[in-house]
């Protein structure tokens, strides 16, 4: 193994960096700035059972050090995505995992269970906590015990590991994290976007048609690092971590707060060739701070030094 | 294929009120051929304004390797964009998208090339290439107000150029369609760019002719990635059929996308 | 009246624009920089029953547009205030709004009754929110059934109008509001920060000795205007806004979102004149978008145009 | 008290590994009076670096009102300083603070000027006031390694001055404390900025003695607002009684404080 791998249930990650969903599409339009072979994995935008339009445009607004979007889940459905996207990024050798999204139970059921099914999908990432979609997201995302049924019926059904993936928006991440591990989630992958808002100050409405939407970028990575740090300390399921980050010391001290892999959401639009940058950057940074093994970061804000796990 | 690149600005000068024109540097402007297309700016390099923006590509050179956007400045991006000045570099990504189809346009055909405000720049480099091809070209060119207005000069060399004021301080009073009406004009395609209004009667009045539109919508990756810029299409209007501004635009045949 | 002048509940304000809580000190640094009597009001440092020494340092960090504080509330205490700051204060002719915290319920209702009493103080500030203090402060600021009863024992006690300070680390903003608003606050103040970390890459250990703090600064405005946004459509007691203001055109935006008035933290000390300059340039920017009244833009986002309230 | 003012920079040079000079000029010069005292820069103009960076007054020249800091490239914010050439605004907010008090010197007496790293830089302007007092100055300087090394030859101008580093490529090697002890430095009076670390031997060593430390903290507010960096009193260890660094310090006598 070399010194970026991790090896985390169901992915074998060459390094611990890939493309966040929604970021990165079905990876068609990164393959052309660079050999996708190079990402740890790919994270692909959620599949919902029926092909969606999402919401009307505006869909992005700037912030601060951070952008709004409402895109609502714009995809070409199960089908589409199990016949037309899964195919074509199977051709590259990296771990693919499937964003699984819904607004009922049996939707997710329906989506995770077929996109388990598909030989190119390594892991699912089941998307409990999109902000941009009005019936059932937000309720799956926000209380502990609706979560931990859905993971549960997901979990039964599906044939790969499933990764959950938690909403910020929340009064207590500990207790999201604990029901969904307790229901059978293999990993965890947080954070998802912050709910904000922009507002127009000529039309006086919104800037985005959804009113509101998910805050993403800089600006939120204190509050990603923080939930990391909280909910890596009480579960023993890995985190994929991510929200903000930018530079190999963002991806070094999401690692030390507890994640045990990174994704890149916002910075793709920044620089599209983020990963690859960040990947071939890392060793060096890991030199710096004289660390062997990217897997010595893990927790490394709160565990004792020098036990990899 | 490499699309990003870091450019060197050789000028930025004020030609109107708030519009400033950017020139820049760089290899990739070879790849630059299609008018109506754009390329996305980091117009910083500080994480404050995080998102690249989008400018049309508004006249090329290839020899010296350069080209220009011209630009409003209207909200922080602009504003800091034009803050930058000659010798600085930039980061562009690009060319971006489809541009408008030239190769329509057969010689000795007249094509009426109608902008509004900034959606006037990419029509410059388009009517350059046409004119090469030996297309009549005609401008019609709206503006707020006679403070606006840019480019009559450059245009007017190339072609006979009317100007619209919707405050009639300058040109004909009213929007481009007043000119188009009260000076007959007449063409065999029609190129287009402009605010969605605008576009939108265009849309209507040359429905099933040769008649292409220049679409704006607000972008994140503006490579096709993030799904933010999508319309309908029009046999569609309601369903999950689309098109995305950045990749499948931002030009589109009249009628095929609701706009 | 003015076209500035905004009426709140125990509130004449000259104009909308106020220091918030913990970002001003007790009015004393800043009165060595400009005349406090041009301020709309002033919100000053958490007071609690005995004097506090607060957090260990580092209680600052810096993140990208944002901070991160861990002051613990240090403050001289219910007679300290009483005793010095109040009168020092009292000699400017600008309302004082007391900012209240506590650890148990009791210390609250002994500061608000005392404090309320002071001649100096126009209107009582219930900081439920607090994220830096360990016992009690968390549980009032999340759980509605909690902060309602907080707020009716405090309304009971309390001889001035009590505005009632929201945390946005909460799933549901909306039931926090209505909680205390039903419970007989007078006023929300919204938001208070949201709850980060950032992690020392050398170290290994968070920056802040207290591990996580408060995220302010203009990172978490459009956090701040979607909660006052949703909020102020389904409360009827005004909002003081707040959260990474730091323009005039922030100013605007905070109250089309909703916001009766707005304060401003974290940019004071960025630039220690920034209130008295965006008091200064509200005029024009009120001109430049046609508006007579600050008043009219208060839910402007969501209202009827040209109902003023 | 206009505290706050836009700097002009004249000057801004590399003395060492990651170490630079930087000299602004201003009106605001003529209260920098105080040796110890700092100022809180505003590093860019861009929000997303958004607290001020304090950094000690290094050196002062009242005649053309310019002063001097000395800064160790750190993270972000002295990264982006460090990138700001002469003719480019700052926006300085100081003199902040309670500098070193240089009226307890008396003419002949001698003052034994201690500093670490970036705790260095105040001291040449404390030096060159106790100088012209006719205090006899001797300086230790503590650095981690040969390549860190700056002011040398400046201090030695003043007085005496012994060089220490921690990995021994240059002076001595180990500890300022090494130096004191190895070359039996005797001092009326100590003066010394740097690591908390240093101060905190030095607060013992010279225990009831006129010896004055200056302090660094994290700061928000830089003026006594926010209470970031706060210490406890040496009387009140646990207790609430305090003081704050950016008003009651940095510099602090000897037994003040809790370091
Ligand atoms: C394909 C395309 C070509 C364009 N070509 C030009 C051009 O040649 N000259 C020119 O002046 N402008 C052009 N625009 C519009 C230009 O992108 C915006 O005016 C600019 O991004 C505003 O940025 P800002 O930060 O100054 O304003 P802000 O109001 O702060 O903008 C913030 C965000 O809004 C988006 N935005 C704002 N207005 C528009 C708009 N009209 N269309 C799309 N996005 C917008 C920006 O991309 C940015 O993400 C073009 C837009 C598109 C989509
Ligand atoms: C009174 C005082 C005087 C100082 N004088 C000097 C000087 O003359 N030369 C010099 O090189 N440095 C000096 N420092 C330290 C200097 O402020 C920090 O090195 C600098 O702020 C680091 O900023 P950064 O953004 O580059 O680093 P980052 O690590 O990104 O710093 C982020 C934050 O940490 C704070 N910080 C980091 N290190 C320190 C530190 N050691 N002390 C206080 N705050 C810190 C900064 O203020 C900033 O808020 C002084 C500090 C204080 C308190
Ligand atoms: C435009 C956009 C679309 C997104 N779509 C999805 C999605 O489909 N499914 C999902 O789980 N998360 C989605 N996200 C959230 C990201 O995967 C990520 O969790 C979040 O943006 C924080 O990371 P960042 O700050 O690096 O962007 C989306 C984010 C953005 C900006
Ligand atoms: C250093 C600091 C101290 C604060 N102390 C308090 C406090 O004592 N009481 C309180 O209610 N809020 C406190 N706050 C929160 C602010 O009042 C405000 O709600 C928050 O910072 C968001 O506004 P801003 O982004 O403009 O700073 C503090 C904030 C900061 C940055
Ligand atoms: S801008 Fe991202 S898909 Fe068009
Ligand atoms: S830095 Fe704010 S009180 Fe000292």
């Amino acid at each position: 193994m070399s010194r970026l791998s991790i090896e985390l249930p169901g992915l074998s990650l060459k390094n611990p960096i890939m493309p966040a969903s929604g970021c990165f599409g079905f990876g068609k339009e990164y393959a052309e700035f660079y050999d996708l072979d190079r990402l740890g994995a790919i994270m692909i935008k959620a599949t919902t059972s029926e092909a969606r339009f999402g919401n009307p445009t505006p869909r992005v607004a700037e912030t601060t050090a951070g952008m709004l979007n409402a895109i609502g889940l714009q995809n070409p459905g199960l089908s589409g995505v199990l016949e037309q996207e899964l195919p074509r990024l199977g051709q590259f050798d990296v771990p693919i995992i499937a964003n699984v999204a819904g607004a009922k139970m049996e939707d997710y059921i329906e989506v995770a269970k077929k996109l388990s099914r598909s030989p190119y999908v390594a892991a699912l990432e089941l998307n409990i906590s999109c902000p941009n979609v009005k019936q059932g997201g937000i309720a799956f995302g926000t209380i502990p015990e609706v979560a931990a049924e859905l993971t549960a019926a997901v979990k039964q059904v599906s044939t790969k590991p499933v990764y959950v993936k938690l909403s910020p928006n929340v009064s207590d991440i500990v207790a999201m994290a604990k029901a969904v591990e307790a229901a059978g989630a293999d990993g965890l992958s947080m954070i998802n976007t912050l709910l904000g808002m922009r507002i127009d100050l000529k039309t006086r409405k919104p800037i985005l048609a959804n009113g509101a939407g998910g805050l993403s970028g800089p600006a939120i990575k204190p509050v990603a690092i923080r939930m990391i740090h909280q909910v890596s300390q009480v579960v023993s399921i890995p985190i994929i971590g991510m929200g903000g980050v930018q530079t190999v010391e963002d991806v070094i001290e999401m690692m030390l707060a507890g994640a045990s892999a990174v994704a890149i959401g916002t910075a793709n639009f920044v620089d599209p060739y983020i990963c690859p940058r960040l990947i071939e950057e890392l060793p060096a940074k890991l030199d710096e701070l004289g660390i062997n093994d990217v897997r010595e970061l893990i927790g490394g804000s709160w565990r004792e030094p020098c036990s990899v796990r | 294929m490499q699309k990003q690149a870091i450019f060197k600005i050789t000028s930025q000068q004020l030609v109107a009120d708030r519009i400033y024109e950017l020139t820049c540097e760089g290899e990739q402007v070879l790849q630059m051929t299609n008018p109506g297309q754009f390329v996305h700016i980091k117009v910083g390099n500080f994480d404050d304004i995080l998102l690249r923006r989008p400018l049309s590509i508004g006249d090329v050179n290839l020899n010296s390797k350069t080209f220009k956007m011209i630009y409003r400045v209207e909200g922080q991006g602009t504003t800091r964009l034009s803050k930058k000045v000659a010798g600085e570099e930039i980061d562009v990504l690009g060319p971006l998208g489809v541009g408008f189809p030239v190769e329509e346009a057969r010689q000795g055909e007249t094509a009426l090339l109608v902008g509004g405000g900034i959606g006037v720049p990419p029509l410059y480099y388009l009517s350059k290439q046409l004119v090469e091809r030996g297309v009549n070209v005609i401008h019609v060119l709206g503006f707020q107000s006679k403070k606006d207005v840019f480019y009559e000069e450059e245009f007017s060399k190339l072609g006979p150029t009317y100007v619209t004021t919707v405050d009639g301080t300058y040109g004909t009073k009213g929007f481009v369609t007043n000119a188009i009406e009260s000076y007959k004009l007449e063409c065999d395609l029609l190129y287009s760019c402009g605010p969605s209004p605008m576009l939108r009667v265009l849309n209507e009045k040359y429905k099933g002719q040769r008649a292409y539109l220049s679409l704006e919508e607000r972008m994140g990756c503006g490579i096709g990635a993030c799904f933010a810029c999508v319309c309908h299409t029009s046999d569609d209007p309601e369903g999950t059929s689309y098109r995305k501004v950045c990749t499948d635009g931002p030009v589109f045949k009249v009628g095929e996308v609701v706009i």
